[in-house]
């Protein structure tokens, strides 16, 4: 039997600036039908450039080598119309990025109507029933009220969740998922991997899985591949490699695990952020002439306070308004209810006044790709804090770019890249220097690792860490990765529908959480190693 | 949204109302007035289109043609018929003792100037109840004049935009996807060409080879219809007309679309590598599709925004020259000659509805702003 | 007191007439010439009115053609007036009357009668509500009209007013019909969108777009057999085509859409007439002889400028415009020197004055410039090929430097003031520019500070009026026989007025001009008019310029003409003919 | 100078695009030559050597005594007599039969028997200014050895006037479009990135200024002040400006709603930073695209007001009043074709460059 999709000696490389520069160095592998192949590895080791090069998606200046087939077709090289047979009937693909893998100017139903339309020739009430059951299945809530909304309009772990229904919509032989469930939370992505364990089982389809969820891949994988720097070091069935990895580099990325608690704040820690009934509602508007029809409670009611030197984890499921949360703490969008930074009520200052203050407030956005400007080099964007508030002024600013990358694990020499030249693991480490390079008081980090690969997000982990150790950094941390919360966080507030249900010191509420929400929440996340 | 539509609504007034006093005050400066027109006129030299239209030589004053040899006044003009001059143009008045019929003849009478912002303040009056008054050279009211000059200005605009965005963009976005290729180069090379040849003399060009006599007769010279045009039919009708329009059309569009073009291109070239379009092609979707169903939308926000400006503009303006050169009467040629003359009531009067028009349009345009892209709104954003 | 009344058929200024009363038909017609055909033409812009009486609108070409008026002039004569409407008219030797008689008859194109009411409505009619210049001229001249009787109709003028040519005035004006105006409710004060009726050979016949006007001959037209009418008004239909552009309208022609063409472009005329019909010789292309008085172009220098009243400063401007360069570079040699406010008449003043000039100019000698008496008459410099003439040149910085206007350091002119030579040109007309370019460079070459100054039209206007420029193009031709207009153009009394455009004002000019104005006969006239355009080219007040001494013409090749043609007209629309065979053979080829 | 590493990759792949480079360079090369005018076409000689003496009547002013003639004004350097007096050392034979003594003084070295101080002149390549009026039959005249593209309907050397028409056009355009765009960019940025009232008001302003007849401004301005380049200059950019403030406003109005935008907040970057530093680049497609068409236009702005007739005083050299002239005498084609090349070669070197200057901003354009 041939394989649904075999790859041989595939090399990819980037031209940059007239040199090339390798990104795949000659991978093989081949995913059976009906089989789970997970592709595991270091962040930036060309993961996703491979699954995109299978049906020749990547951008004009990727140069493909080797050979791709599909079903015993050579996809390298095929005509456009071929390819487009192809893709998204055939083969459907779950982008790494869901922030910005959505057409920004279509509506959700318009986007996943497209592919009914286009494939399976589905239209108006039919098609409309179509989409609603999809987005169901991927736990949207009330799904009717979302049809009309754009992708801005939605968190991230709902954009995620509109891509896969999108990938999902034509029940495809073969489903090339890239990070599906990174901004999803654990009762969400359990739901997500029965759904695709599903459709597997009902029609035969495989699966090339892209993820960083050890645990994931070893519930769901068949096979594994990993990678390292370009090459796969290893490959073999699931079982095996988790039980007795061979490479040094398997070896070290399963032995990793962000590990500790977080150290006590001393007691005398000024408290540094205080929020007091924070309210954040978006109006909903329909119509030609754009009325508010009703309001989107984002966050409905949050009190909240973080000490210098000390971590909040921020949990709840996707869409529970965490984002919201932290974009109005940071006066990024509009709020009701009082902001206390540093003893002063900033709530109605101006943007001009917040300012100054900004060098001590930072954050590392979800979207990293959308949140780094797409014309300026990595060294401008994360040198910029530097020159907007003239720090260090003594210091070359190169080298202390250089630095910071090397502590979040980018090499320096891609400071003269666009943030387009990365892979998703990379720009998140970007937005994370950036912020850190200023060495703030408060931290508001969103899903910061939730691109990362173990041994990356051990060493951030390690990083933030040392810097709170250091500098009495005080991290609002959001994450849908309960194991990093409980490694980082001294308290944890989790939110539901945009309110906080629970607050309180982290070991009380991992040890006895008090609402059924977090009990379920709790269980589904650390279940086994609870 | 609907505040602010009715925020820009109510702006309308002021707007207009600034437009109108700053013409108003600017044309207290411009030397000469229409008196001096009218006064030019009587002596038969006032032809203000000379220079435009060309062809009068430094050898003899007119410009040949037909001799109308059968009426001639004096010269000369008598201080009493600039007075009654002044009066019928509402610069002055006649002012008598109570009871005697206003006329300059009786010397009881006397004339006695109205100050501008007097004028100012009854014109305005008058437009407020869309009450436009007559041209000072015509026996017409202003409207009368722009609704007959209207069909020639909605031809060339509405052909000439139409056309120009049929060819534009769909060459602007092959560009794009064939980025530095030959056909990008010769296009690019060629669209420039088009645009660097000075309508005028492309006009002209187009008319001596086309419309000519010296080599090949295929179109007509002058008008916007035939002379037979009413005794056509229904298709007739609409080919006379088009024939008709294709030399006009052609001359104004060819400078137009280079623009445009290299615009759509490089709004293309913009986005046509995000990753929203890869999402798009991953679907499967055509290259067609994907360009026309995804990236235009958001590539385009300038160039679709821009549109009903990009009509007015083509509208009211038009192009003089063409108008002259393709002997049409459109509201391009109704203008400049209007500002030459200083015929005022035709100046504000088109001033005012155009000015009004164009605001509203302004207001659309905005609006298709937020159509074309949700995320768009125009409150103030705290920095 | 009982007057001795005169009874004629016609009338002359000057006491000539060429026609008796008994003539067959004019001179220069072909009193054979066939009828039919149509010949065309073309006019720039557009029209939108058919009353020419109003400065309402722009009037359609020819909108006159179907009014007549009592008394008609013919092309070969000056200042003599035939009965046209009238049977005869009478009056006083003192003209302070004249009664015009009817013929029978007449009818207006529609078939009603044209009566002496309508005479008087006609004459209220432009007095009330016509062109300001016509009712200022006819509130002048004309006291009453009173109606005699169906046939008799009776203009009294106003007394002392000029009594030379007040008849020729009064039997000048159009007769409309009173009926159509109550019955259309036609306002002469306003455009109007239908052509005014008119007992002429010519009616409307159609008009379209506002391109296109034809007029027809009225075949009921009750004057055909008249003497003065014979040979005349031989095309059925005359039609006038509009273009906006010149160029087109010269397309126009070449694609035969109209067939007859004045050139008025000297450029067009060298170089434009080699197009496929002319070539294949469907197309005739002639230059007629023009007898008229040149129009007397010239720039004017503005005497009330002070630096313009040294007469050696005036002599030197005129000696750096290079006429013979102009002519040959910029008008294909097409053109010729205006030397005489009475260019191309034999009113022309020429060489030393005659005994008798100078018996005349002796009284004012004393005013006028030294040597009117005995040098021969100013003629304008002559120059080389060259643009700038050294001769020339020389000749003129000698000049300003007997002004004190000598050069200084930096090559420009100054006076012990240390102000410079300013010499701006005024000009309003886009094709001067190449006339007036080369002349402003030869100034500058010699040391003046000149300029163009190029406005547009209302404030060239504006400027004009406030005389407010230091040279500027005017016209100071008059006509052959010349009157009141003197005094606007040279007269002191005329300072004011934008006619004279120099601001010349002087007693020995106004003396000289009243002189003229008094000439009863020809003979008295000549001598006169000589000694005054001596006098007013001694003032060297203007830089003369040309004038094109014959009519350049394109036609197809279907119409005729008399082979001699008269004097002060073409014609063509008057008395040429359609040669139908001629006429057939063309559209047979195709050429139109 | 030293370029950043990152303009230096800018530069890089500017230069990686040779059509762009090149036409930078010819296009930069044929401005700095119409710089030197004066020394290319004039009808001064660029040096006269004169009984020992040296002149640079280019750029100098010399009364025509100073060569031994009679005039104390600018000596005519064309006029034969005036190069009889140089040649011959000022001899005053010149004065009447020029041609002749100087065909003497050049076959013999002598005139009338005695020696003479012999002097020369140095003419630049094109012996004619801008204004100078030649004596060539009639106007225009076809092109020839003497005029190579011909003269005008003034007699005018055709090519001394494009060049000095390019010179003054070209300045004219970069002066306005540089002024004009920074002013227009600007207030559009601050319109679509600010919004709310500072957007409502100022374009109330602007709407109210664009419907300004810009013509009477004209007619009043050159009324007062007199026609000159620099009223112009002035006037154009007045009226200019608002050209690139619509769409600089809708890119803007859109961009500011980016999450990058937002970032750059959130790092505290100041608002006149982040409209320039992060949207601008992102929003200049519309400007890059219509930069060179804004030049061009200004060229053409020039143009057709010569064409209506309130452009520069007639005897100044302009393209625009070139191409009328072609309009006017198309039995004199070298006109339109002159006047049609130099827009459209202007045009097209500056199209490319900026297409170039586009691509060199684009991160994503790949460079082979
Ligand atoms: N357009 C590009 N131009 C240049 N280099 C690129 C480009 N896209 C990716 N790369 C480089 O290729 C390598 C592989 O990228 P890829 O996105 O496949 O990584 P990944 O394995 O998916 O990592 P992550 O887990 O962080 O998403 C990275 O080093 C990245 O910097
Ligand atoms: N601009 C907006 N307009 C309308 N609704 C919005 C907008 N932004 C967010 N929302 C809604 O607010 C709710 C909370 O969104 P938020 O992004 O805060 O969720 P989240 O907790 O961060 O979720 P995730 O874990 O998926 O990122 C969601 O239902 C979302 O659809
Ligand atoms: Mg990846
Ligand atoms: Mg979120």
């Amino acid at each position: 039997m041939t394989p649904v999709l075999q790859v041989e000696n595939l090399r990819i490389s980037f031209r940059a600036d007239g040199r090339l520069v390798p990104a795949v160095k000659g991978v093989s592998f081949a995913v059976n039908k009906g089989e789970t192949v997970a592709l595991v590895g270091e962040s930036g080791s060309g993961k996703s450039v491979t699954a995109l090069s299978t049906v020749a998606l990547l951008g004009p200046n990727a140069v493909l080598e080797g050979s791709v087939r599909y079903a015993g077709a050579e996809m390298i090289g095929a005509p456009e119309a071929e390819l487009r047979r192809v893709r998204g009937n055939d083969i459907s693909f779950i982008f790494q990025e869901p922030m910005t893998s959505l057409n920004p100017l279509h509506t959700i139903e318009k986007q996943i109507g497209e592919s009914l339309a286009l494939h399976q020739g589905l239209s108006g009430p039919e098609a409309r029933a179509r989409i609603l059951e999809l987005l169901t299945r991927v736990g949207i809530p009330e799904p009717e009220t979302r049809l009309a909304d754009y992708p801005h309009q939605l968190s991230g772990g709902q954009r995620q969740r509109v891509m896969i229904a999108m990938a999902l919509a034509n029940g495809p032989d073969l489903l090339i998922a890239d990070e599906p469930t990174t901004a999803l939370d654990v009762t969400i992505q359990a739901q997500i991997l029965e759904l695709l364990a599903e459709l597997k089982a009902e029609e035969g389809m495989s699966l090339l899985f892209i993820s960083h969820d050890l645990g994931v891949v070893r519930r769901i994988a068949d096979r594994v591949c990993v990678m390292s720097q370009g090459e796969i070091v290893e490959q073999g069935p699931a079982a095996e490699i988790f039980a007795n990895p061979q490479h040094p580099y398997t070896r070290k990325l399963l032995a990793a695990e962000p590990t500790g608690r977080a150290e006590p704040v001393p007691a005398d820690a000024a408290e540094l952020l205080k929020a007091d009934h924070l309210k954040v509602w978006f109006p909903v508007k329909r119509g030609l002439l754009r009325r508010t029809v009703g309001h989107v409670k984002a966050v409905n009611d949050a009190t909240l306070s973080v000490r210098a030197g000390e971590t909040l984890g921020i949990v709840g499921e996707s869409g529970s308004g965490k984002t919201t949360l932290a974009l109005a703490l940071m006066r990024l969008i509009e709020s009701e209810g009082p902001i206390t930074f540093a003893g002063q009520e900033i709530s109605h200052w101006q943007a001009r006044a917040l300012r100054p203050l900004r060098r001590d407030m930072q954050i590392v956005f979800q979207d990293p790709f959308g949140a780094l400007s797409p014309r300026m080099t990595v060294e401008q964007i994360i040198a910029e804090g530097l020159t907007v508030h003239g720090l260090e002024p003594g210091r070359n600013r190169r080298e202390m770019v250089a630095e910071i990358m090397a502590e979040t694990g980018l090499d320096p020499a891609m400071m003269e890249r666009y943030p387009h030249e990365f892979s998703g693991g990379q720009r998140q480490r970007i937005a994370i220097a950036r912020a850190m390079i200023l060495r703030p008081r408060l931290v508001v980090l969103d899903e910061p690792t939730s691109a990362l690969d173990m041994t990356v997000q051990v060493q951030i982990v390690e990083l933030l860490r040392e810097l709170q150790r250091r500098h009495g950094l005080a991290y609002l941390f959001i994450s849908h990765d309960l194991r990093v919360v409980r490694a980082l966080a001294h308290k944890v507030l989790v939110m539901r529908r945009g309110d906080v249900v629970e607050a309180g010191p982290a070991a009380e509420i991992f040890a006895a959480p008090k609402t059924e929400y977090t009990r379920a929440l709790m269980a589904a996340a650390l279940g086994d190693s609870v | 949204m609907g505040a602010y539509i009715l925020r820009r609504l109510l702006l309308v007034i002021p707007t207009l109302f600034g437009i109108m006093l700053i013409n108003f005050t600017l044309t207290q400066f411009v030397p000469g007035g229409p008196i001096e027109q009218i006064v030019a006129r009587v002596q038969g030299e006032a032809d203000t289109m000379r220079n435009l239209s060309g062809g009068g030589d430094a050898g003899t004053q007119g410009q040949g043609g037909v001799e109308d040899g059968g009426y001639q006044g004096a010269r000369g003009i008598s201080p009493e018929l600039l007075a009654q001059l002044e009066v019928q143009m509402g610069f002055a008045r006649i002012t008598c003792p109570e009871g005697v019929a206003p006329d300059l003849k009786n010397p009881a009478c006397s004339k006695e100037k109205i100050p501008a912002w007097r004028r100012f303040v009854t014109m305005m009056g008058d437009y407020l109840t869309f009450d436009f008054g007559k041209s000072f050279f015509h026996n017409k009211t202003v409207v009368e004049l722009v609704l007959e000059k209207m069909p020639v200005s909605i031809s060339l605009g509405l052909w000439s935009t139409l056309l120009a965005y049929l060819i534009s963009i769909p060459l602007g976005i092959r560009k794009a996807v064939k980025d530095g290729s030959p056909f990008d180069t010769w296009t690019s090379g060629a669209i420039v060409v088009a645009y660097a040849i000075p309508s005028f003399l492309f006009a002209v060009m187009l008319m001596v080879l086309f419309a000519g006599g010296s080599f090949w007769k295929i179109f007509p010279l002058r008008g916007l219809t035939s002379d037979n045009f009413d005794s056509l039919s229904m298709a007739g009708k609409a080919l006379d007309y088009l024939w008709h329009i294709t030399l006009p059309t052609v001359a104004m569009t060819i400078s137009g679309f280079a623009t445009m073009t290299l615009l759509t291109k490089n709004s293309f070239l913009d986005e046509i590598n995000k990753q929203y379009v890869m999402t798009a092609r991953a679907k499967g979707l055509s290259e067609r599709k994907v360009l026309y169903g995804h990236v235009f939308r958001n590539a385009m926000l300038i160039v679709i925004a821009g549109f009903p400006a990009t009509f007015l503009g083509v509208f009211f303006g038009s192009s003089i020259i063409v108008e002259t050169i393709f002997s049409l009467d459109g509201l391009g040629l109704l203008g400049f000659q209007a500002a030459v003359e200083r015929n005022y009531p035709v100046i504000f009067g088109t001033l005012y509805v155009f000015g009004l028009i164009s605001l509203v349009v302004g207001i659309l345009s905005d609006l298709t702003y937020v159509f074309v892209d949700p995320r768009i709104d125009f409150e103030r954003r705290a920095g | 007191r009982a007057e001795e009344t005169i009874t004629a058929t016609a009338i002359s200024t000057l006491g000539n007439l060429k026609y008796g009363p008994d003539f067959a038909h004019l001179d220069y017609v072909n009193p054979e010439a066939p009828k039919g055909g149509e010949i065309s033409e073309w006019a720039p812009g557009g029209f939108d009115n058919f009353n020419p009486y109003t400065l309402e609108g722009r009037a359609a070409a020819l909108s006159s053609i179907s009014q007549e008026s009592m008394l008609t002039g013919t092309d070969d004569t000056v200042g003599e007036a035939y009965c046209l409407l009238c049977e005869s008219l009478e009056y006083p030797a003192s003209k302070d009357w004249v009664i015009f008689t009817l013929r029978d008859g007449i009818t207006f194109s529609d078939g009603t009668p044209l009566t002496t009411e309508d005479v008087l409505f006609s004459y209220e009619q432009l007095r009330d509500k016509g062109l300001s210049s016509f009712r200022a001229v006819v509130a002048q001249q004309i006291a009453s009209v009173e109606v005699l009787d169906p046939k008799r109709v009776k203009f009294t003028f106003v007394p002392g007013s000029p009594r030379r040519d007040i008849i020729q005035s009064a039997g000048g004006l159009p007769v409309f019909s009173k009926a159509e105006f109550a019955r259309d409710g036609i306002d002469l004060a306003k455009s109007s969108q239908a052509a005014l009726i008119g007992s002429g050979p010519y009616m409307f016949d159609s008009a379209k777009n506002g391109r296109t006007v034809v007029w027809k001959r009225n075949p009921a037209y009750w004057g055909a057999k008249l003497p003065i009418n014979v040979g005349r008004y031989n095309f059925d239909k005359i039609r006038v085509e509009y273009y906006g552009d010149y160029q087109a309208a010269f397309e126009g022609f070449k694609a035969g859409s109209y067939t007859f063409r004045n050139e008025a472009s000297s450029l067009a005329w060298a170089t434009g007439y080699d197009f496929p019909a002319l070539t294949k010789g469907q197309v005739v292309k002639a230059e007629l002889p023009n007898g008229n008085v040149a129009s007397g172009q010239a720039f004017a220098i503005n005497l009330r400028r002070e630096r313009f009243k040294d007469i050696r400063v005036r002599e030197a401007l005129g000696l750096m415009f290079n006429f013979e360069w102009s002519n040959e570079t910029l008008f294909y040699g097409l053109y010729a020197r205006v030397n005489s406010i009475w260019e191309n008449s034999p009113l022309a003043a020429t060489g030393t004055p005659t005994p008798e000039e100078a018996e005349i100019l002796k009284p004012f000698a004393a005013d006028l410039p030294e040597g009117v008496l005995t040098d021969p008459v100013a003629m304008a410099p002559v120059s080389g090929k060259r643009q700038l003439d050294r001769g020339n040149l020389r000749k003129a910085a000698a000049l300003l430097d007997a002004a004190g206007w000598p050069v200084a350091d930096d090559g420009m002119r100054r006076n012990a003031k240390g102000e410079t030579l300013k010499v701006e040109i005024l000009n309003d007309d886009q094709s001067f520019d190449r006339v007036i370019n080369p002349y402003v460079e030869n100034l500058r070459a010699l040391g003046v500070d000149a300029a163009m100054a190029r406005v547009d039209d209302a404030q060239y206007e504006n400027r004009r009026r406030s005389h407010d420029y230091d040279m500027i193009t005017t016209s100071l031709g008059q006509n052959e026989i010349p009157g009141a207009d003197l005094q606007q153009y040279f007269g002191s009394a005329g300072a004011g007025d934008a006619f004279n455009a120099m601001g010349l004002a002087n007693p020995g000019i106004d003396g000289l001009v009243r002189l003229v104005e008094e000439a009863q006969t020809q003979d008295e006239l000549t001598p006169r008019v000589h000694a005054l355009d001596r006098a007013l080219r001694a003032f060297h007040f203007w830089v003369p310029q040309w004038f094109k001494a014959s009519y350049t013409v394109a036609y197809y090749d279907m119409y005729e003409h008399p082979a001699a043609l008269p004097p002060h007209a073409l014609g063509e629309l008057d008395f040429w003919w359609y040669n139908a065979e001629k006429g057939e053979k063309l559209k047979a080829a195709g050429a139109f | 100078m030293i370029l950043s590493p990152l303009n230096a990759r800018r530069w890089r792949n500017f230069r990686a695009n040779r059509r762009a480079f090149w036409s930078l360079v010819l296009f930069a090369t044929l401005f700095v030559l119409s710089l030197f005018a004066e020394v290319i076409a004039n009808d001064k000689p660029i040096l006269v050597r004169y009984r020992g003496e040296v002149f640079v009547p280019a750029y100098r002013f010399y009364p025509e005594t100073a060569f031994g003639g009679d005039f104390r004004t600018e000596a005519i350097y064309r006029d034969p007599s005036v190069q009889c007096l140089i040649v011959t050392g000022g001899r005053e034979e010149c004065w009447d039969t020029p041609e002749e003594t100087m065909a003497e003084a050049k076959t013999t070295g002598t005139v009338g028997g005695e020696k003479i101080e012999r002097g020369w002149m140095i003419w630049p390549p094109i012996p004619y200014h801008y204004r100078t009026i030649n004596n060539v039959g009639a106007a225009p005249s076809a092109p020839d050895a003497q005029h190579w593209l011909g003269t005008d309907d003034t007699a005018r050397d055709v090519l001394a006037r494009v060049i000095y028409g390019f010179r003054t056009s070209v300045l004219f355009a970069l002066i306005v479009t540089s002024i004009s765009s920074v002013v227009g960019i600007a207030a559009g940025a601050v319109q679509g990135y600010f919004g709310g009232r500072t957007d409502l008001i100022l374009q109330r302003l602007l709407e109210i200024w664009s419907s300004t007849p810009s013509l009477y401004v004209i007619i009043i301005l050159f009324a007062i002040l007199g026609r000159g380049f620099w009223l112009l200059v002035f006037i154009v950019i007045l009226f200019g400006w608002p050209a690139l403030t619509g769409v600089v406003r809708a890119e803007f109005l859109r961009a500011r709603n980016f999450e990058y935008v937002r970032a750059a907040r959130a790092l505290g970057v100041a608002d006149r930073v982040i409209m320039f530093r992060h949207i601008l680049p992102n929003a200049m497609v519309a400007t890059l695209t219509m930069l060179p068409f804004v030049i061009t236009g200004a060229i053409s702005t020039l143009a057709s007001l010569d064409y209506l007739g309130y452009g520069l005083p007639s005897s100044a050299p302009s393209l625009g009043e070139l191409a009328l002239q072609g309009k006017q005498n198309l039995q004199a084609p070298w006109l339109a074709f002159t006047a049609f090349f130099t827009f459209s070669i202007m045009l097209s070197l500056l199209v490319f460059v900026f297409e170039g200057v586009r691509d060199a901003f684009d991160p994503r354009k790949v460079f082979k």
